[in-house]
């Protein structure tokens, strides 16, 4: 809980906030602690309980908010020590402050309501120690309230901060950075270099722009060591600066996925957060407004990949079909209206409708055809060499692998080529299944179409039984895929009534609409008549406390929420006195956490 | 943390140490230097004995000390002791006039370590030779009571006799919390007063930078120290610490959570305390400086650095303070703004 | 073959060169074309073919000749068409020139001596097609002479010089960067984005530092597009020297592994040059002055890697022994120095000269203990997570089977644990063979080191015989490693003499030095002598016309030379009256090719 | 590149697209519009006949042209073709006054695209309706022979004739290795000499932008053009290169390898030329402007521009070209500068 911090957006773990203090700060931020002493400075230092005693420590801070006001940010008194020290978490209680204003500290495994700012302890030491870094962040984070400022001091340079940005750290300082100045290190947003070492300026900064290098290196201590102060921090503050628009874009990820390989333990930072995918899934936005591109080994680990992996098992269950069609991915998205699946959809033609279909892909897995349109199904992009890496073959063999574990067909047919067809034949041989392959090795001949058609026709017992109506299925999957197994039926009961031309499908209950696909997302609006229908599955709901709220409802408003919901989730708000469908701005744990910020966008309300 | 963790942390890594057996006849270290005695520069005899060691190091034990691996595996009797001092003397052979530092790596007046036999044999010795000029032992202050003082004084009979306290610091907090030394200041105060009432002078060692202590707090720490301690002390020796195998400092360093004291905090501390106090001797030897254990600027300057603390030891003299500059020490200047606020990651550049 | 233009330093396709006009330009560099029509420019276009008739293109080219002088390039009169039409190789033959003076000249298969630059056409319709772009580059790379410079037009942006550079484009310019800010994108290394997008300006370069963003978005168009065209130059000129730094640096490789990730495409053309391998290694040097950073699953396929590996296959031949021992890698290289092998080396102890050892490692695959020095296997720094990729697993496990394939063992002891001894179980199992694990779980753990002890012992049948000498075999093999099989036993026949400490090593032969090994490379350094033992081989010479080279041998003065030879390799040079011993700074083909450059480094030469 | 390779590309292109069946009584298409006749803004009746289609075309042809598909699967027949004329005439019954302009996606005059039967029969047609003030009729100047002209005039008696050719440009080089056209600048010039002789009036089309050609030298070209032809022609009619299916256009435009022309290249073409040539008729219709497969500029101004420059080419008035602006004006104004040198790659934003 916070009064002088807020989170404006996330981007998993990563997010945009704001220390409203006597200068407001934007975080994630580049502070200078040198101005820890001054008292004009929005945050100040009230002492280390090495040098001072706990009284005098006390009488500090009480002089420092008096001197100050409320809205700067007091680091109350510290005694820190170095990680390789265990404490107990005792020492700092007794200094906690009791009157009002804005506060910080270090973290010591408590929290205060007081506190608007945790200090990761001496966060400088676990440099290139990816496995306690990220340990630590993980345990601060699941500690303090969602919406507190987490400030890792004397870690910060250009290379490291987009990944502690994305870990989840709002506040960095120079430190690290300007005392690189004074070692003759010139850095970049990759790494460093002695001064010495450079043929020329790789960079058009405001220091650098038009400096000759061999005037700079053969200058006095002092100037040279100001010239690179000032490119240093040029470059931190703009790294910062990009980070900052990267998770505003919601492209972080994407940025981090190369960004990372600057150096080893970054690299393995990234690696490990996958690891722990929960940590920054569970504030993953459920769709972004960009493509996501999947362009690294790791990109088969993003929580969006994992996520969508897990609810295709989750909450996906295929409609009734004894055959099972695998077919491969295109370019084009959603798959459906690509040429090549154009042509396949031909070629099944009205055994169509009989069938399961399932679409191999990296780095989703498997996309039941049901699920095409569904976030990131839909959105991404890869990078097409022809060739798969071992661990694209290993994920997406596991993915059918588990589908098929759980779903029994009479027949399988792959209709697929390559490394595709490898997969097929792997999975068909670990599972001790036959899968019939259709493809002569170009899935789109004629002989490939024909031999789809014909060998589908051969497998159906009996096309005399109505078949799978597609579009309700569709809309039902994807109904369970967003609130759960089980809401497609109720959102969409036998004799629901879907119009509108694909994908902008409207559902009708009754004569009443109950919700709209919205294609950019592939996710269902519900209206409030839709909400009705699930809300017996209670799931995707935020409850709120007795007011009737207009346009958006704002955390502490909210009294409990679900905590499967992430930011962009549809959800159905209810109240005392009113019941009301929106978009969540916040994950469900977030919204219960946090004093401030907007929970979620209502698009309608009605009151009882 | 509560001294009783730090002691805990500190005795785990003491147990993981093996101790190298060695002959119990031989002093653990014994050399000649300079030292200023009464404003006279004047040779020196430095004995080490190797005793059974710090009983306080044994239990635990100060974060930067490593002298307890240099206790005897088997504790060397009274013959031992005898034999070492006379290896010892052996070396002073040639030398006219000189002043004898007595330590143990623990407590000379300890008896555990140096039976009162021993002792006395070791100061009947020192008075009998006419070219000492000056005794100097060292010891915890809880070993200086009026009986132990009056004994040494009754042995070495006239000459110049001073205990040697490692004070380190006169804040409890840091002594304690820190370096986990286990007296208080009110020790070392009423230590030096009993000394004092019989004539013997007393010497402070302090300590330069002790693990958790920012660069610049513990160059301050050092300034306040000096003040605190000019009226209970004769002599003032300031210990920049090194890293030492076997401590916690040590662990410390290796993980670039520790790093040793600049150079340049020294000649700032020296500069400014000899200002504020030219009549006391202030002194510091800088051990190891230059190497990465040791303390140190950069590797262009610290020898000359060092070689003008050393020299300021001996002469006094703050100009030859003045006399030293290199570039480094901007960045040694940024880091004591800095380094308060690392919040418990040290700047180890 | 080139007067104008200079190779100064290459690192794999990528080189920095100088062409040598009026005004010199370093390349990789960026040119603006809009000064092509200016006469007082180094570079100049004398027309389209499409515009003026071939004989007022003749009279251009020598007007311009005639007022520039010799060191202004022409461009020569062009018919410049789109990929989609294929042209003959034809039509531009009459225009070459007889004069002297540089020329430069679209690329249509054909080479001439005149010529210092080609031009890569309709290079920029290739944006976003990797395979089509990438084939383009090796054709014409692989026809024209490695010291022309090759210009790719119409295609840089911040966000590709860096590929652009690492697979051998010497000159790109401005135009599309230009272009850009004419339609208000604002760009950085990572790609682009409409400026009215933009909270804040992430940048501090000259034009963006201190600029306000709300009031650059306001501006009239002009001065809006005057200011995005320098903030976008700046960043363009920029990261292209950023990217020549990264080339002197010897670590383009690393920084395009991260920065390729902000494109699809870019990704695409780095893993298409992995797969046609030999491009860039024909012209990577054999050791660098830097570690190798593995941050990457494409590390495991990087020149660097897939050399190392294509030389313990055919250039190692391990010394004879009955029981391999399968050791896991460590953090401390060469391996043998670090703690964990220390202590395996003790649990060896008097066994250890009666079997072979070979380190499991990601990205190297295997390494055999003789070749542990050799670079990069004692050069190479990873992420450390404790899990490896499927790509890693596979990878490591290929280079295991291959070698078990073709050497015989009577036992294989696996001291490994975790993924090392999956890998071993995987391979034993594919090889029908049996795999002695000796590990508990920790390899450094008492009962685990004494069970490896036991093991071998017990599996040594005759001891009696002598065993391997460990630091003569260790110097055969990198010889072996570094001239090809068989040149260790003529460089160490019997009786030869080491002196030194490991790794220092100085092998006499007859009382004469013949090498030194120099542990910083892992390499030898020949003496004369040695230079005379392995003349035989046949490998590794440079061959020189008649002349008495002192101190380098430039590559006009180079007859022949063998194309195995890769820049950094310990060659041999050989003339009618000379023979000496240098550092090849060239690979084969490309001193054979050059007129200009250092070909060999010379330390010693001996006149007959 | 030899034009055989050219021509032979293009017939690849043609093989692989589907002529649709259409009805054959139907032209092809027919439509009322304005035109500038003798400085009078009056009606216009188009008539596009559908023939078995153009020669040149069938053979492979022109890389922008995909009227070709137009053309009938079997060859219309006379009587066809006379209902084609009824069915477009009906169109115009309540015009009063008007200008014919007749096209058959091929030539008018090649008569296996229309007898002579036929052709007899549709000029006569013609020249019987009074409001008819003019008949223009499009060919290649191949079929304009002193034969046929005097045929022509004969049966239109008098009412002002006008042929109309595709020039395209008056460079052979373009029109040879870019467009295809096969037939030469001196063609053009004899056929509107045989033209002029009996008081036949001559059109000249050009092309703005045929694909290899940047957007600079394809507007300098024109305005070369308009000077060339300028002795020739009495009215010139700049057509804006779009992209029609099933052309080499298309191919290289769905590559990114050909954009139409920037609305702003005809406002400078018809600002220069104009005011250089105020005594010919210079005109300009950009079909399809706005869209990505035709001219266009920026989204926000290209309908305004396209505007403007249909209002230029009734009215010749050169201050309605002055009246537009736009910012995308100054990117068209780099690329013009940029785009002579990318060597194959055109600039397509």
């Amino acid at each position: 809980m916070t009064r002088y911090f807020e989170v404006l957006q996330s981007d998993g773990a990563a997010r945009i906030g704001e220390m409203i203090l006597k200068r407001k700060i934007q975080t994630p931020s580049i502070i200078d602690v040198s101005y820890f002493r001054d008292p004009e400075n929005p945050i100040v230092d009230a002492g280390s309980l090495w040098n001072i005693s706990p009284e005098d420590a006390d009488a500090n801070v009480k002089d420092l908010r008096t001197s100050t006001g409320d809205d700067t940010l007091i680091i109350l008194p510290h005694q820190a020590i170095p990680p390789v020290i265990l404490h107990e978490n005792s020492d700092v209680n007794e200094m906690m402050p009791e009157d009002s204003g804005a506060y910080g500290c270090l973290y010591r495994g408590w929290t205060s309501d007081n506190i608007d700012l945790y200090i990761m302890e001496a966060a400088g030491a676990f440099d290139n120690n990816a496995k306690k870094f990220f340990e630590k962040i993980v345990e601060i984070r699941n500690t303090i309230p969602f919406d507190t400022a987490l400030y890792a001091p004397a870690i910060a340079l250009p290379e490291n901060v987009a990944m502690l940005a994305y870990l989840g750290i709002d506040l960095m300082d120079s430190t690290k950075t300007i005392l690189a100045s004074y070692r003759d290190l010139y850095l970049t947003s990759e790494g460093m270099q002695y001064l010495d070492r450079l043929s020329e300026f790789p960079c058009r900064c405001s220091a650098c722009n038009g400096a000759d290098i061999s005037d700079i290196v053969s200058m006095a201590g002092p100037d040279r060591q100001e010239f690179l102060k000032q490119h240093n921090l040029n470059v931190l503050e703009a790294e910062m600066a990009y980070v900052r628009e990267r998770i505003r874009e919601e492209t972080l990820r994407e940025y981090i996925e190369g960004q990372c390989r600057a150096r080893p333990w970054l690299t393995a930072l990234l690696r490990l957060s996958d690891r722990e995918c929960s940590y920054a899934e569970s504030n993953t936005q459920v769709v972004r407004s960009v493509e996501m591109i999947a362009n690294t080994s790791e990109s088969l680990t993003r929580p969006e990949v994992v996520r969508f992996a897990d609810r295709v098992v989750d909450r996906y269950a295929p409609p009734l079909a004894d055959v099972l069609v695998i077919l491969p991915c295109s370019a084009k998205k959603p798959y459906s209206i690509s040429p090549s699946h154009q042509q396949f959809i031909r070629a099944l033609g009205k055994h169509r409708k009989y069938v399961n279909e399932l679409i191999l892909t990296s780095p989703l897995g498997i996309v039941p055809r049901e699920l095409e349109i569904a976030y990131p199904a839909a959105h991404y992009d890869i990078s097409v060499t022809g060739q798969w890496s071992a661990d694209e073959f290993e994920w997406v063999s596991s993915r059918l692998y588990s589908y098929l574990c759980s779903n029994d067909y009479g027949s399988v047919v792959a209709h697929v080529d390559g490394p595709y067809r490898k997969i097929c034949e792997t999975v068909a041989q670990k599972l001790g299944i036959r899968i019939i392959c259709t493809s002569n090795g170009n899935a789109t001949s004629k002989e490939s179409l024909s031999n789809l058609k014909g060998t589908v026709s051969s497998l159906l017992k009996d096309e005399s039984v109505t078949g799978i109506k597609k579009t309700e299925e569709m809309l039902r999957s994807i109904a369970d895929f967003q609130f759960g197994k089980g809401a497609g039926k109720m959102l969409l009961p036998d004799g629901a009534v879907i119009k509108g031309p694909y994908p902008k499908y409207q559902i009708y209950v009754d004569k009443s609409q109950v919700a709209t696909l919205v294609p950019q997302y592939g996710m269902l609006a519900l209206t409030l008549k839709g909400a009705d229908l699930i809300l017996p599955s209670n799931s995707y709901i935020v409850t709120i406390d007795d007011f009737i709220p207009r346009g958006s409802i704002l955390s502490p408003g909210v009294i409990k929420a679900d905590t499967r919901i992430r930011p962009m989730d549809e959800v159905i708000v209810q109240g005392p006195r009113i019941i009301g469908v929106g978009r969540a701005l916040m994950g469900g744990k977030q919204m219960t956490q946090s004093t401030r910020g907007i929970a979620v966008d209502l698009r309608h309300v009605r009151k009882y | 943390m509560t001294m009783k963790d730090l002691n805990k942390i500190v005795l785990d890594i003491r147990e993981r140490q093996r101790i190298k057996p060695s002959a119990n006849d031989r002093p653990a270290a014994s050399w000649i230097g300079k030292d200023l005695v009464d404003g006279e520069i004047i040779d020196s005899l430095t004995i080490i004995f190797r005793t059974s060691g710090c009983y306080w190091g044994c239990a635990g034990g100060c974060t930067m000390c490593g002298y307890v691996y240099d206790s005897a595996a088997e504790s060397p009797d009274d013959d031992d002791i005898h034999s070492q001092l006379e290896h010892a003397l052996k070396k002073a052979s040639d030398l006219e006039k000189m002043v004898v530092k007595i330590f143990t790596s623990g407590s000379f007046l300890d008896e555990n370590e140096i039976s009162r036999k021993s002792r006395e044999n070791i100061l009947l010795r020192l008075k009998e030779d006419d070219r000492i000029a000056k005794v100097i032992v060292e010891t915890r202050p809880e070993f200086v009571t009026d009986q132990t003082m009056d004994d040494c004084m009754d042995l070495i009979a006239g000459k110049p006799f001073e205990i040697a306290v490692g004070l380190e610091t006169s804040s409890d907090k840091i002594r304690s919390e820190s370096i986990n030394k286990g007296f208080s200041f009110r020790d070392f105060v009423r230590a030096s007063e009993i000394a004092k009432v019989r004539g013997i002078t007393t010497k402070a060692y302090l300590l330069l930078k002790p693990p958790f202590i920012s660069e610049g707090m513990a160059v301050n720490d050092i300034i306040r120290s000096v003040n605190d301690i000019y009226p209970y002390a004769d002599t003032v020796s300031i210990n920049l610490c090194n890293v030492q195998k076997g401590t916690l400092v040590e662990m410390l360093w290796e993980r670039k959570q520790f790093r040793p004291p600049w150079l340049w905090s020294i000649v700032e501390i020296l500069h400014r305390t000899k200002s504020a106090h030219p009549d006391i001797v202030i002194m510091s030897d800088p051990v190891g400086a230059g190497s990465q254990r040791g303390p140190h600027n950069c590797k262009i300057c610290s020898r000359d650095v060092a070689d003008a603390v050393r020299n300021f030891s001996l002469t006094q003299d703050i100009r030859v303070l003045e006399s030293v500059s290199c570039e480094c020490r901007y960045l040694w200047e940024k880091i004591i703004e800095l380094d308060d606020y690392t919040y418990g990651a040290p700047i180890t550049v």
